[in-house]
């Protein structure tokens, strides 16, 4: 193993903390600081992966969120995490980290023998082939397990995540020059700012070029000094770590901070979460999100030991690593100059051709004396080698046209770095619907300066295509003064050296892909996208093809699909597809920027919304007696609801029979608490109700309790429940469980935008009131027990009526409303004293033989007597006449109540619509299932004509049969005694491939004259 | 039979049986303040009638602006919308307001509704009282200045929350109380989380731990 | 995600806190059952769904429970305002119902 | 139609390093008037020009786009197919469609990668059940696939879903449909593209259609941003921009056009070798062949036309995959787009005839309808052609709006995606 380090005193990582860390299998040496990149180069690792299509051997490109294809699986177990890019990983003790492709090997990798047959597999390769669906399922399969990097975990994840929101005047994103030279002038000026960056360190580029002098001093310095005050200021807060991946509407940015990923796994907080998600609305935003230098397109330009010259350049100076001895570079432009220098200075040979015949002839000085080889009017053709890089091909190359003008030489080296150019981080400045403009001048794609001020966006520093450091602290400082502007205050700042080292610059070669005098596709495989395995020669294809818009190139080719979202790979596409198109790259334009800037876990995104918390459970205040009572919970709605209570030795079928028959022989007790609770008041209550429910309220007296049908306007019915009259002007209407805060709203609704004169308001008092309802023909007696001051004789409290009275010490309203059939009473107490009054109503039933029971006896009570429920008999396509409930329609009420008129429409009023019934099967022993279809014949050839389905169907332990109701075609004509003279009254049911014959009857089989509810 | 016990909305928790006074070991402390009585106010606040009989009921002035909470003689009147209040008292004044509403606001368009059991109240204080804010509401936490009052979201439920000097308040409704606790302590978790002792002034706004 | 700004609350909050209700300003047939089908039909189911500026109902959900309008331009998410449902109608009514 | 796409012309064209490739489909110029123009060159919109040529011999087509085809929600759907739909109007039209995809490969000579890896929507409440159970039986009588899954075989055969019972919403089963799947949208596009183009239809991109020639109730032609086309027949097929082509011609629609998201994550091994919806919990989810898990979130409830939602629904169907997947915690969203979907208030489309002679339109399919594509183009061509629904789309007529026959796929079917 070689070492590659140089330890310099500028380098960001400390040479006294050694780690040790592990790549598939091997474990290495690094430092505090290192990223597993950095680590790896620094260890001469050239090789992590293979490519996607053509098994390629594949190393680091880049140095940051770039890298398209360094990505490794880091950990094992319930803690792995798929897919990091190596660039961002921070090394720490006994990191372990794997390949995410390369199979079986990652020196002998089954795709690789694709490589050769790769002219036979272009763009678009799997449109064209695979023609027979009937094989198609075995060729997928082959393609899906040769796709994908990193894996799932296997386990749940055992970390956790946050979010915060946060509302600040200015955010800052990024902590380069420009954005730290930003937040200094806003902290300065009190105001409330948030700058983050998602690298472990605030500088941006000046950690990679800590020569630069600027006012004097040197970067290092001049950042220490910025960001010793900044930490100082309290109204500046500072993110490292922290990546803003999104910015939407009206400023929101969106930001994930890592706590802990860089921590080794035993010191990681068990009490910290591990990512946290900042949600920034900010009233002004800065972008200072930098550049990210593009490499150039040439032959084998995917070859491990192939980087961006800027990567070589932060590896050098930030990280210690010279990732090669022997160099060679190319450029279009400036930028690279600096650290072909810094790489000559360190010891490195370096050759540097510049595109330009021209170069900046004070570079080309500094160059000359730091003893770097500057060759201009030079390009690499090629780059040579295999799993490593070991030569690269010059190119003499037309000072005009990018054309080869003749061969240059083979250079042996054993890295190549190349720029195009930077192109501006303006993803976050598009994400909201911004466009990037080109800059001819800069060869870029750049967000303005005055970004979209009116909105609050501002852009400063090599986002705006401002590459020069002094040009960019001095934009900073307009930006600044813009931003405190538009916020009604002024900058307090004296005049400051902002006087840098930097050569004027001198226009870059626009130039993505350099010539190898070949037509292209016939010489070597040059890459533009290095995760999707794009070429140069695919995106000429594509265009050929006619696949021109950019979006069908992106589309049919996946130039930018990866995780790095084409940061590296997208301009040089638009430029290379322009060229082929003959067109101007703005003609062509940029395919569309979306959020994630940087790819962010599913567990940031969802918070503290998991597990237990991931959605309100609503309990009732009875809910640790079913607890306690072996009770089993349905979800209903956010409710939770004993469905039944399990006693040893039971089933479901057992308890339910138990508890059904106990209410209707002796009594039962169910929790009703969770019914929606309306209190209304007001002297337009009875006209609020007879506008809103389908029946009337003119006449209803205090003390008595009515029924009612809620209708939405397309005549269906949405909700029912029972309405008490308080007094004149206070009524109580109880929703279903479901629908409470729906009807509020719709309640609400109504009266502020339509009847705003009603003089009514409405409250929820859904979880003031504990119900009770005590059902069966005991429970009379079982509440005289326990209430002294309420006349429960029948004469006295009748059917339907209420009282106020107090049930074991506790004040009540008593309602005699049953959803049963049975003699039954609801009592609804403070809540509070719900578990109170519910366990002494226990203990007075008890000589009774009281029975708590849940939903699914209540169920089975309610349908013995065709009881609807709203949701399950009914699927918002029944009106009340559907349901043969015309009784709850009062038609000649003046005011056209909701829902009225639609009843009134062709279709809503034809005779033979689905309709609501009751029926029996031939057997009684076969309970029917819930959604079977009815069909008139039990022919099963399709397409079956069906005439409704079954909504409830249980076993009925008071008529030792099943019973079931159905909505059925014309199903009101078809009921016994009608329906057997027209002979339409047997119909089949069908589920699962079977069919039973039965009758269609009333839905009522328990008590139809009512005389036990009423007794 | 049993003496009537009522039990609040976080029995389950035994948070009372926890608590401690206040020390620097935890950045959140947190209590319920239960068994308040609460009572759902609603009228005209441009009807001088109504504000005025309201407020000569409470003795607090009725509070108007937008947002805004009035305190007095342990009783706490929160605005909640333009016609919409919610008294918070000690259960014993509890009857005599309502009574006292209800005689007096005959005949003016209002409406008077007992919600005591539908309520209880989180006392959150601490150095990292807001942050937990932060994690679980979209509201503006820091903002919201002492005497002002929000309905906001908390996670995926919701909550009145009011701020005094020595901390935020969350009038959180029963069956949610549950959720709203565990979010709480969850966003807690990372400060440190103590359950704090509540000064028995039987005032509305320290109340008794229940 | 919108900040709107409640005319009842006096305060900007977040989308979250609000419910959205569709149109704003929808006329219910005065006299429905004189309505023809079709009248009736548009008023149950047809809607302006403008690309540009719409009038638009929210309703303050976890706030003030009040309905309130909003004027913003669906094809870029920018608003105009909003309004007291009164207050709304009135600016409404003198751009001449547009939308 | 001449088959030349084949591993026998991938070879000899490699061999010529590809250089013998022709364009898919010409890009037309609008000549001044053609037989029938359709408005909207997404899947739909193609589908219906191959289907005229194809079916009823009607050559002289122009499909106009305003931006490039297939470029609208075409573009940016989780690609869900399926047929087993509640209510027999919907279940048929689905099943057409359905049929149409598993031969659509071979006679588009186009790999539209149709994958019937198979359905499931998950139950979670005792209500989803019995809804499953209805949906299931009428699609057996309808002759669909469909089957009721039990929790138990459910985590057979999705190892990896969360079936605990001390889940919030725990899966108490679901329906499966194995003939449904998932299909590579892009390449539906360009699949009718280049086989209407092959049948002499005029593809027109970058062409906005800005008004409507109309007089005495009919139509005669459209304004567009490259000059004015005649035509007396013209279906608009325009999806979130349906009502605004409406406006053109002065009818109102039973439409709110709203975002609709999707992300998608990291390209990864294959976990995940089906389908799962999940209404109640609001979470849908397959990994496409290429490795990435494409994820539906939910519809915002506010109407915009920006082709972007808000970001807490993201979150929130983040939330509901996490729950379904617990170990896809750790996975990370790579990016989060949004499409612009017209709703009705039934949740079915509309495939209709209007007040306006020779003017038709195709839309609301809201959050489902790639799944209908080649059943759509293939009933709306009919439409058009004879100026008369076909059979299976009399009754997705805009005249259910005032009779009241709406067909309520919202009730009971799983309906989004
Ligand atoms: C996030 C998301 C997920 C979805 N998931 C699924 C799913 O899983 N399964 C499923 O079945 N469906 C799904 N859908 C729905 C599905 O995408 C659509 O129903 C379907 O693609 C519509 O196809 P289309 O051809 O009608 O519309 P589009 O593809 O939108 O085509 C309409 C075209 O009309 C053009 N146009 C509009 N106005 C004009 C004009 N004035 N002039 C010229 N051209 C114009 C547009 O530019 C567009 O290209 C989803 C939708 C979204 C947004
Ligand atoms: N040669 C190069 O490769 C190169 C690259 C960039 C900048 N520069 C030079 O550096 C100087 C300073 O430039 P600057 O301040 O504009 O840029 P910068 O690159 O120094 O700083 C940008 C910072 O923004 C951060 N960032 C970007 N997107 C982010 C996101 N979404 N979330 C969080 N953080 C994010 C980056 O981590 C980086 O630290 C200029 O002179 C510029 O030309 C050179
Ligand atoms: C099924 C499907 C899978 C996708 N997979 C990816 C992907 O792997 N990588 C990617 O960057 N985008 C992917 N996209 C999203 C597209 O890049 C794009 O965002 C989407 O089509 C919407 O277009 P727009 O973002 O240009 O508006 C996918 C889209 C769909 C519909
Ligand atoms: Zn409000």
């Amino acid at each position: 193993m070689t070492d590659f380090r140089i330890r310099h005193p500028n380098a960001r990582v400390d040479f006294r903390r050694p780690l040790s860390f592990s790549f598939d299998g091997q474990v290495y040496p690094g430092y505090a600081g290192d990223t597993l990149a950095s680590a790896l180069l620094g260890n001469g690792v050239r090789m992590l992966g293979r490519s996607f299509k053509y098994g390629r051997p594949r190393g680091i490109v880049g140095a940051g969120p770039e890298e398209p294809n360094a990505l490794v699986q880091i950990e094992a177990g319930p803690l792995t995490i798929p897919n990091l890019k190596a660039t961002q990983v921070e090394l720490y003790e006994g990191l372990i980290a794997r390949r995410t492709s390369g199979w079986p090997t990652l020196a002998f990798d089954l795709k690789s023998f694709c490589g050769p047959l790769s002219r036979f597999m272009p763009a678009g390769f799997y449109y064209k082939t695979f023609q027979n669906q009937k094989l198609w399922p075995y060729f997928e399969t082959i393609i899906r397990q040769a796709a994908g990097y990193g894996s799932a975990p296997e386990e749940a994840d055992p970390e956790t995540y946050d979010h915060r929101h946060r509302h600040v005047q200015v955010v800052i994103v990024g902590g380069g020059a420009c954005g730290l030279f930003a937040a200094l002038d806003l902290g300065r000026s009190g105001l409330n700012v948030v700058l983050l960056d998602e690298q472990n360190e605030m500088g941006g580029w000046l950690l990679s070029s800590p020569h630069t002098s600027i006012g004097g001093e040197s970067a290092e310095a001049w950042l220490r000094a910025i960001l010793a005050e900044l930490q100082s200021l309290p109204n500046v807060a500072v993110l490292t770590r922290t990546s803003a991946f999104a910015l939407h509407d009206m400023n929101l940015l969106l930001a994930v901070e890592q706590l802990q990923d860089h921590r080794p796994l035993a010191e990681r907080s068990e009490s910290k979460p591990r990512q946290r998600l900042h949600r920034i609305r900010a009233d002004r935003i800065i972008l200072a999100t930098g550049a990210i230098e593009r490499p150039l397109v040439f032959g084998n330009n995917d070859l491990p030991g192939v980087l961006t010259a800027s990567a070589l350049t932060t590896y050098l100076n930030r990280y210690g690593v010279a990732v090669g001895k022997r160099v060679v570079l190319q450029t279009s432009n400036d930028h690279v100059y600096q650290g072909a220098c810094d790489l000559a200075r360190m010891g490195c040979s370096v050759v540097l051709a510049d595109t330009r015949s021209r170069p900046n002839t004070v570079w080309e000085q500094r160059a000359h004396s730091a003893g770097v080889d500057v060759r201009p009017g030079y390009g690499i053709a090629a780059a040579h080698g295999g799993r490593t890089t070991h030569a690269a091909r010059l190119a003499k190359l037309d000072g005009e046209q990018n054309t080869v003008l003749a061969p240059g030489p083979l250079i042996e080296c054993d890295v190549v770095g190349s720029s195009g150019g930077l192109s501006p981080t303006v993803h976050l400045y598009c994400h909201d619907g911004g466009r990037p403009l080109w800059d001819e001048s800069r060869l870029a794609f750049v967000a303005p300066e005055m970004g979209r001020a009116e909105a609050g966006i501002f852009c400063t520093g090599a986002v705006t295509g401002t590459f020069g450091l002094q040009a960019g602290l001095e934009q900073a400082q307009r930006v600044t003064d813009a931003v405190l502007a538009s916020l009604q205050k002024s900058a307090t700042r004296k005049a400051r050296n902002l006087e840098t080292d930097e050569p004027d610059s001198i226009p870059a070669r626009r130039i993505f892909r350099v010539p190898d005098g070949k037509p292209e596709g016939h010489g070597k495989k040059a890459f533009v996208d290095f995760q999707n395995d794009v070429t140069a020669a695919d995106i000429h294809l594509a265009v050929r093809e006619n696949y021109r818009s950019i979006e069908h190139i992106k589309r049919y080719t996946a130039l930018g699909f990866g995780t790095d979202q084409g940061k590296l790979s997208n301009v040089n596409g638009f430029a290379i597809a322009a060229d082929a198109m003959g067109k101007s790259i703005p003609e062509v334009g940029t395919t569309t920027y979306r959020p994630a800037y940087s790819p962010v876990t599913f567990g940031t995104l969802a918070g503290a919304h998991e597990g237990d918390t991931f959605e309100p459970r609503r309990y009732t205040a009875m809910h640790a007696a079913h607890v306690k009572r072996d009770a089993v919970f349905e979800n209903v709605g956010q409710w939770l609801r004993p469905q039944y209570f399990l006693r040893p030795g039971e089933d479901r079928d057992a308890a339910v029979r138990r508890e059904c028959l106990a209410a209707r022989r002796t009594v039962g007790i169910m929790d009703a608490s969770t019914l929606g609770k309306i209190d209304i008041q007001g002297k337009d209550v009875r006209e609020f109700l007879n506008r809103i429910y389908a029946n009337a309220w003119t006449q209803l007296a205090p003390g008595k309790c009515r029924y009612g049908l809620m209708l939405d306007e397309n005549g269906m019915v949405m909700d029912d429940g029972v309405t008490a009259c308080i007094s004149d002007r206070h009524f109580l209407m109880t929703t279903t469980t479901g629908g409470a805060a729906r009807v509020l709203t719709w309640l609400e609704n109504w009266h502020q935008t339509e009847w705003p004169d009603l003089d009514v308001y409405m409250t929820s008092v859904t979880d003031h009131w504990a119900t009770a309802a005590v059902v069966g023909p005991k429970s009379r007696e079982v509440l005289a027990k326990v209430c002294s001051d309420i006349d429960f004789a029948p004469s006295a409290f009748k059917f339907m009526d209420w009282r106020e009275g107090t049930v074991a010490d506790v004040p009540a309203r008593v309602f005699r409303i049953s959803f049963s059939g049975e003699l039954a009473f609801e009592i609804n107490v403070d809540a509070s004293y719900g578990p109170h009054v519910w366990e002494a109503l226990l203990e007075a039933g008890a000589e009774f033989g009281i029975m708590p029971y849940g939903t699914d006896a209540m169920h089975v009570l309610r349908a013995e007597k065709g009881f609807i429920i709203v949701g399950q008999d009914t699927d918002g396509s029944m009106t009340p006449f559907d349901l043969d409930m015309a009784w709850a329609v009062a038609m000649k009420k003046p005011f056209s109540f909701i829902g009225k008129r639609s009843l009134a429409r062709s279709d809503t009023s034809a005779p033979n619509r689905k309709q609501l019934v009751g029926l029996l099967t031939e057997d009684p022993t076969v309970v029917l299932a819930e959604g079977a279809q009815i069909i008139e014949q039990s022919d099963l050839e399709p397409p079956v004509p069906m005439l409704g389905h079954v909504t409830s169907s249980y076993f009925s332990p008071e008529l030792n049969r099943s019973i079931a109701m159905a909505v059925v075609r014309d199903g009101i004509q078809r009921r016994s005694e009608e329906g057997r003279k027209l002979g339409r009254d047997a119909v089949f049911a069908y589920a699962d491939g079977k069919t039973h014959k039965v009758k269609v009857v009333s839905p009522v089989f328990v008590d139809p004259e009512g005389a036990r509810q009423n007794a | 039979m049993r003496e009537p016990i009522p039990q609040s909305p976080l029995h389950a928790f035994g948070l009372a049986s926890q608590a401690r006074a206040v020390d620097e070991g935890c950045g959140v402390w947190a209590n319920e303040i239960a068994l308040l009585g609460y009572i759902s106010l609603r009228g005209n606040s441009a009807d001088p009638a109504f504000v005025n009989k309201v407020t000569s009921v409470t003795g607090v002035p009725l509070p108007v602006e937008p947002c805004s909470f009035a305190t007095s003689g342990g009783i706490k009147v929160l605005w909640l919308s333009p016609d919409e209040w919610i008294i918070v008292c000690g259960g014993h004044r509890l009857s005599d307001i309502l009574g006292g509403l209800r005689s007096g606001l005959e005949g003016i368009r209002s409406q008077i509704a007992d919600n005591s059991g539908g309520y209880t109240q989180v006392l959150l204080k601490g150095r990292n009282a807001l942050d937990v804010l932060q994690h679980a509401s979209v509201y503006d936490f820091a903002s919201l200045a002492p005497g002002r009052v929000v309905g906001t979201t908390f996670g995926k439920s919701s909550v009145y929350a009011h701020r005094m000097d020595e901390g935020f308040c969350l009038l959180v409704r029963r069956s949610f109380a549950d959720y709203i606790w565990r979010y709480l302590a969850r966003a807690a978790a990372p400060y440190g989380l103590g359950i704090a002792a509540l000064e028995a002034t039987g005032h509305a706004g320290h109340g008794v731990a229940a | 995600m919108f900040v709107l700004f409640c005319p009842h609350c006096r305060e900007k909050r977040e989308e979250e806190e609000f419910g959205y209700g569709g149109e704003a300003f929808r006329v219910r047939p005065v006299a429905p059952e004189t309505a023809d089908d079709e009248t009736w039909g548009d008023y149950l189911f047809m809607r302006k769904n403008p690309k540009g500026w719409h009038w638009e109902l929210w309703t303050h959900t976890t706030g003030c429970r009040k309905f309130f309008v909003v004027k913003r331009n669906t094809a870029t998410n920018a608003i105009a305002g909003s309004w007291t449902l009164a207050e709304g109608r009135n600016v409404y009514d003198a751009e001449g119902g547009a939308g | 139609m001449k088959k030349d796409y084949s591993f026998w012309s991938l070879f000899a064209k490699g061999l010529r390093h590809n250089e013998g490739w022709d364009p898919a489909w010409r890009s037309a110029t609008p000549k001044p008037s053609y037989n029938v123009v359709i408005v909207g060159a997404g899947g739909h919109g193609l589908a219906t020009a191959y289907y005229l040529a194809k079916d009823h011999g009607i050559r002289d087509i122009a499909v106009i786009e305003k931006g490039y085809l297939g470029g609208g929600n075409t573009a940016r759907n989780t690609t869900i197919v399926r047929s087993n739909y509640l209510w027999d109007e919907a279940a048929l039209l689905y099943e057409h469609a359905l049929k149409l995809w598993e031969g659509l490969t071979e006679d588009l000579n186009f790999n539209v990668m149709f994958s019937q890896r198979g359905v499931f929507n998950l139950g979670h409440t005792l209500q989803d059940m019995r809804d499953i159970e209805r949906r299931v039986n009428a699609n057996n009588l309808n002759g669909i696939d469909a089957l009721v899954l039990d929790a138990i075989e459910v985590k057979r055969r999705i190892p990896i879903l969360n079936t605990s019972k001390s889940a919030r919403y725990p899966v108490l089963g679901a329906s499966f449909q194995p003939r449904g799947g998932i299909a590579r949208h892009d390449a539906v596009a360009w699949g009718f593209a280049r086989a209407a183009s092959k049948y002499g239809v005029d593809i027109i991109e970058n062409c906005e259609v800005t008004g409507m020639d109309i007089a005495d109730g009919r139509i005669s032609g459209l304004e567009t941003t490259r000059g004015t086309i005649r035509s007396e027949r013209v279906g608009c097929v325009a999806s979130g921009h349906s009502s605004v082509l409406a406006k053109m011609a002065g009818i109102r629609m039973p439409i709110e056009s709203h975002p609709l998201q999707a992300f998608v994550s990291e390209s990864m091994k294959p976990v995940l070798d089906t389908v799962v919806m999940s209404n109640a919990v609001h979470g849908y989810a397959s990994q496409s062949d290429k490795g990435e898990l494409v994820i539906g979130a939910g519809i915002d409830h506010a109407t915009s036309y920006t082709q972007r939602g808000s970001p807490h629904i993201i979150e929130h169907t983040a939330a509901a995959i996490i729950e379904l997947f617990p170990i896809f915690s750790r996975v990370r969203m790579n990016r989060q787009w949004g499409g612009i979907v017209d709703t009705t208030p039934d949740a079915c489309p509309i495939i209709s005839k209007t007040k306006v002679k020779g003017l038709y339109f195709n839309c609301g399919w809201g959050t489902g309808g790639f799944k209908a594509t080649p059943g759509s183009g293939n009933v709306f061509a009919h439409t058009i052609a004879k100026d008369e629904p076909h059979p299976l789309n009399k009754a997705f007529s805009l005249d259910r709006f005032s009779t009241g026959h709406l067909i309520d796929e919202h009730g009971a079917a799983g309906v989004a995606h």
